[in-house]
């Protein structure tokens, strides 16, 4: 085994970053203040320093233009990394991305690509209220020729970027703003990853938690709650998005017979719709209940602390959820 | 339009009432009492208290993230900005909104946008409905330098210009969008040649000088009203504190925050207004603590504030609610 | 019964705007090419000439500015009904949909109302390729704030619109372009309908059809042509996407214990996927078998006609999708 | 770089092949070969027919859904623009993109766009990637004069600028977009201004004359290639035809057509050509002639092309598919 360090998220983007810029001058990174800003979430802080004004670039507020100018760049030769500072900004951006980005190859007759990556924050959590707290990652999911990565991990936050970059389509990155400082342990020669497959982060037999990015920590933690309980639940991260691994799902459902799902989007038309229909289609006599969902309520994502808290998926949800596909009585708490 | 004594002194005690307002903000966010972004208007004073005493109650305000100066100076009470920006339901936004967000639809203050120029197409759209329902009304719609890069701005400049809406575009241009200056966001920096290239009137006006500022919208707004027609109005100005309390301000000198902070509007027209008008140590003292006594108030009200039940939390998304069947 | 006439859909959006515009002062028309083209689709045609310059507004293109402008004006005491051109170009004011018109009521505590109404056209059918045939209705029903209607008959597009003007908030009107020609009867008398109840367009016992707007007439094809083999299948027309209308869908699953999903938007993470886990959620012990789902297949439409139908839902896969939910052998057609 | 006699034989020999394949594409549509949206470039051919000589093989050309006329100029066979049309997998796009999707990879032709403007933040992509590969390439980017007022304009103008990237932004502006005139759009219909206003060099030409456009593009590209800084045309011209197979026109006078079809950029040249250079009916034959052999050709070509199978229908969606397991 090697040897492992400790970092952060953050650290493990920056560090993704510096390699991608390192191991490929075709390689840049542009967006709104990731240079002399560091980054609005410090990801890219000392990468102007190091790489120069060249392959760091600052962009005006112009997010349908350097998000375009992105898919310019990458059907040219080059390998851009664009950030779009948060998914919320990123609907101004939205046209370029399903109608140039995802279009192009197929309808240039498989002429074109455009091995564009663009990396966005996304989700709530931190009281920045309505405008500020979106999760669109089901919209993005929803386009044929995007692939969609929704990194959970230090090893995916650093190796997802990597081999995004290898892919001669365009992928859209993921990553849920409270992550950044999420500590833990990484081995040193950490790089590229799969980005293929779901991954079971902890197995059990009794019920499948399905989710993905931000909700992955609160997921976790909610199996452990049910393990007191003697209830093993098996947590499975989606990863990517865009195509979905429905095989590794299918495969967990036909062991434990129920599902639940934990999605931070709204629960109406989003990704956790997607995931109980193909449960449904690919093991139905296999469930013993019903696939369910743990969401966001479906309102725009309140400022207050307490009301932002019961707006967006919580522990206790997702152990109540999973008590009610196993049709045992929910405990007291 | 220049201000007379009087006036000017009342400028200088709502610029104070913003200044003091903020700096406890800034103490109750490292207090943990208000979270989520907080963007400070310190040093941008002159501007929001310069505007609002040429607007009538039928006027209407839109603004950004940066607000707060200009919902105080508008009249929406300290208390209940405070009470938003704690979370409480006696907040002018009920709690939902915070600090990017008030509104106070009886004075027409309609928010608190933070998407950067997600205001301006709302604006051109309120003008719009006063120029077709006969009202003569100005909408003042207020926004930072970063924004003039966006899309959204060109689109409603132009239709404002091209439908002839009595708009007031306020641009507070403080050099800097986040860590990105103008220079490095606009390929031509001058503002108010780019407002002419929408065939609207425009000009710049020292928005550290808070007597230009309501000379230069006084007449803006005269303008507006008598002509129907939008204006364009640059400010310059700077900002003295971090764009939000997350910013480690990488971007720039602290000689140059320096060389700005010398030209405090605050400082500015205190100095002058001594020199002047009079003005006395006591009088200070009389603005500051009544200012300080206001503010404590608002930090009581806001403490002593509810939380909105959170049985509430889908009220309001949608009007009429479809009963299930 | 009233008198009826016959007329197309194009004829029953126009009514319905004539209506608008001469009830109430406050109602205008709004978008690009509404005025002196007569509307890109003709819907408008006429009323220029019958009620002015200011209350039929050509726009330059502006996408988000005149959509804002439109949630402005509503604010502001006006009834704006703003047309985008198609769905398509809708991207580029959906920061102004989402970010303004769905969600100032909720974020300003109570105090904003934003009754404004845009319509726009939608889906595929006519060869204008992968840019010109997006089918992006699942993307607003996803947003809280929103209500989004799709007319799917000549009653609903002569009626929605006069409820959704009576609507205090933002409504969303999708009509298909394929049906602005198809003709039909329709009472004289013909006004505002009930937006908030899905329809049955036929009635069955054997399994049910849940479509809405322009797979509509497809999907009641396929319940003749399932007639014929002895299979009596229940069309629902969803009618209204957000808030769906889930009671009326599981009544007939109770009756029919099957049900195929006809939607032309990509099947991944759209509304088939969320009427599915509806279903599931809501009578998953009457289900016979999973749920179905027939939708566009996961390409960006081509040009080519014979690969613009195989993208499309058509009736033979409708017909399919219901033989095998009934666990039926196809027929050989 | 005023074009000599051989050079306007050739531009008028372009511009009658565009006149008459696009005649062709007409009636192809009224017999239903061809499908979709189609969007005539009658009376505009003098832009593409001077624009495209001045290109390299490695420069780099966005177009819009008006773009047959360019395609062609750029060397994309007619028989490949004609197949695309008639859908057949021979046509330069397979048969996926139709009238509105040309493209040609190894004539660096980028399509054939139909978002209005959608083409532009392409463009400075790249133009962007030739900068920064310090290759001495332009990109030449066309569209309408109704994209001027989409965001994407202004935001695509303010970058190309500001990082002073070779594009060349050939504005075809034919008065109207659909049927809104360009006075109804732009509250300064002064286009070149406009360019200004980001700094960008930018003129105004007739694009009714091809020798014109030969000599105002023809200096563009060389400055642009100098300098590596952006330019922008104005190209004044006009649609003899309707916008697209769909429209009854309503919004222009039938007098205005006409008079506009006196300037016919064909006619103009043919003149031109007879008077100064000697050109005979006989010379005209025979260009007509071998352009109608041409179009014959294609259009033999593109009926005796073939349908994609429906089963690649889901090729070339993504390159690398991810195989279930
Ligand atoms: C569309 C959009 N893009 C990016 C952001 C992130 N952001 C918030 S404030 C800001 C800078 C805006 O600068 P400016 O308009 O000059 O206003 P200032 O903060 O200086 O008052 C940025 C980039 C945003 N809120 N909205
Ligand atoms: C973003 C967008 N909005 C609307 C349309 C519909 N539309 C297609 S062409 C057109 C007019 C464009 O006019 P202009 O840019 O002047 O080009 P022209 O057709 O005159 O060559 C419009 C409104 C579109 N394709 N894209
Ligand atoms: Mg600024
Ligand atoms: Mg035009």
């Amino acid at each position: 085994m090697s040897t492992m360090i400790r970092t952060t998220y953050r650290e493990a983007v920056r560090a993704a970053l510096r390699e991608a810029l390192i191991r490929d001058p075709r390689v840049f990174l542009m967006g709104e203040d990731v240079g002399r800003y560091g980054g609005s979430y410090a990801c890219s802080k000392g990468l102007l320093e190091e790489f120069g004004e060249t392959r760091i670039i600052d962009t005006p507020l112009s997010e349908s233009a350097f998000v375009g100018a992105g898919i310019g760049a990458a059907m040219n030769g080059l390998r851009p990394i664009v950030e779009v500072m948060t998914v919320n900004f990123s609907l101004l951006a939205l046209d370029q991305i399903v109608n140039n980005a995802a279009t192009l190859r197929h309808m240039s007759g498989g002429q074109l690509s455009v091995p564009v990556v663009i990396r966005m924050a996304t989700g709530g959590g931190r009281q920045l209220a309505a405008q500020h707290s979106h999760s669109f990652e089901c919209w993005y999911a929803h386009v044929p020729g995007l692939r969609v990565l929704a990194p959970a991990t230090l090893e995916d936050a650093r190796g997802m970027l990597l081999t995004a970059l290898d892919d001669p389509d365009p992928v859209i990155i993921f990553e849920h703003a409270m992550l950044y400082t999420m500590e833990g342990e990484l081995a040193v020669d950490a790089g590229a990853v799969d980005i293929d497959r779901a991954a079971v982060r902890r197995a059990g037999n009794d019920v499948t938690l399905v989710t993905y990015g931000g909700s992955l920590g609160k997921t976790l933690a909610a199996a452990d709650q049910l393990a007191v309980h003697g209830i093993a639940a098996e947590v499975i991260d989606l990863r990517t998005l865009r195509p979905l691994d429905t095989s590794t799902i299918l495969e967990s459902i036909r062991k434990t017979h129920r599902a639940v799902v934990i999605d931070e989007g709204w629960r109406s038309v989003g990704l956790s719709a997607e995931i109980s229909a193909r449960i449904m289609e690919g093991a139905f006599l296999d469930l013993d209940a019903p696939v369910a969902r743990v969401c966001s309520r479906e309102v725009p994502i309140p400022y207050a602390k307490h009301l932002e808290d019961a707006a967006l998926p919580q522990i206790p949800q997702i152990v109540r959820a999973a008590f009610e596909v196993l049709h045992r009585e929910v405990p007291a708490s | 339009m220049t201000p007379d004594a009087a006036t000017r002194r009342a400028l200088l005690r709502e610029m104070i009432r913003i200044r003091r307002f903020e700096e406890k903000c800034a103490e109750l966010y490292s207090a943990g009492k208000i979270r989520g972004f907080l963007h400070l208007y310190i040093g941008e004073e002159a501007i929001a208290a310069g505007t609002m005493p040429h607007l009538g109650a039928d006027d209407a305000i839109v603004a950004t993230y940066r607000e707060h100066g200009h919902a105080l100076a508008r009249g929406v009470p300290a208390r209940a900005v405070m009470a938003e920006m704690f979370g409480k339901q006696e907040g002018c936004s009920h709690g939902r909104g915070g600090s990017m967000h008030l509104f106070d639809v009886s004075r027409r203050f309609y928010g608190g946008n933070a998407i950067v120029c997600g205001g301006l197409p709302v604006a051109v759209g309120l003008a719009l409905a006063d120029k077709m329902l006969g009202r003569p009304r100005v909408t003042v719609c207020i926004f930072g330098d970063g924004a003039v890069a966006e899309g959204e701005f060109h689109e409603s400049m132009n239709l404002a210009a091209l439908w002839k809406l009595p708009v007031l575009f306020l641009c507070e241009n403080n050099l800097y969008a986040m860590g990105t200056s103008l220079e490095r966001s606009e390929s031509d920096t001058d503002l108010v040649e780019k407002a002419g290239s929408y065939r609207m009137a425009a000009a710049s006006v020292d928005g550290m000088d808070a007597a230009a500022v309501y000379d230069a919208v006084g007449q803006a707004v005269a303008e507006i009203r008598a002509s129907g027609a939008p204006k364009f109005l640059e400010l310059r100005t700077y900002r003295f504190r971090a764009h939000s309390m997350f910013d480690a301000e990488l971007y720039r000198d602290k000689a140059e925050v320096a060389e700005w902070r010398k030209r405090c509007p605050i400082a500015a027209l205190t100095a002058q207004l001594r020199e002047s008008d009079g003005l006395t140590d006591a009088d200070v003292a009389t603005m500051e603590s009544a200012v300080a006594t206001e503010i404590a108030d608002a930090v009581a009200f806001a403490e002593a504030g509810t939380w909105e039940p959170v049985e509430h939390l889908e009220d309001d998304v949608m009007t009429r609610v479809v009963a299930a069947r």
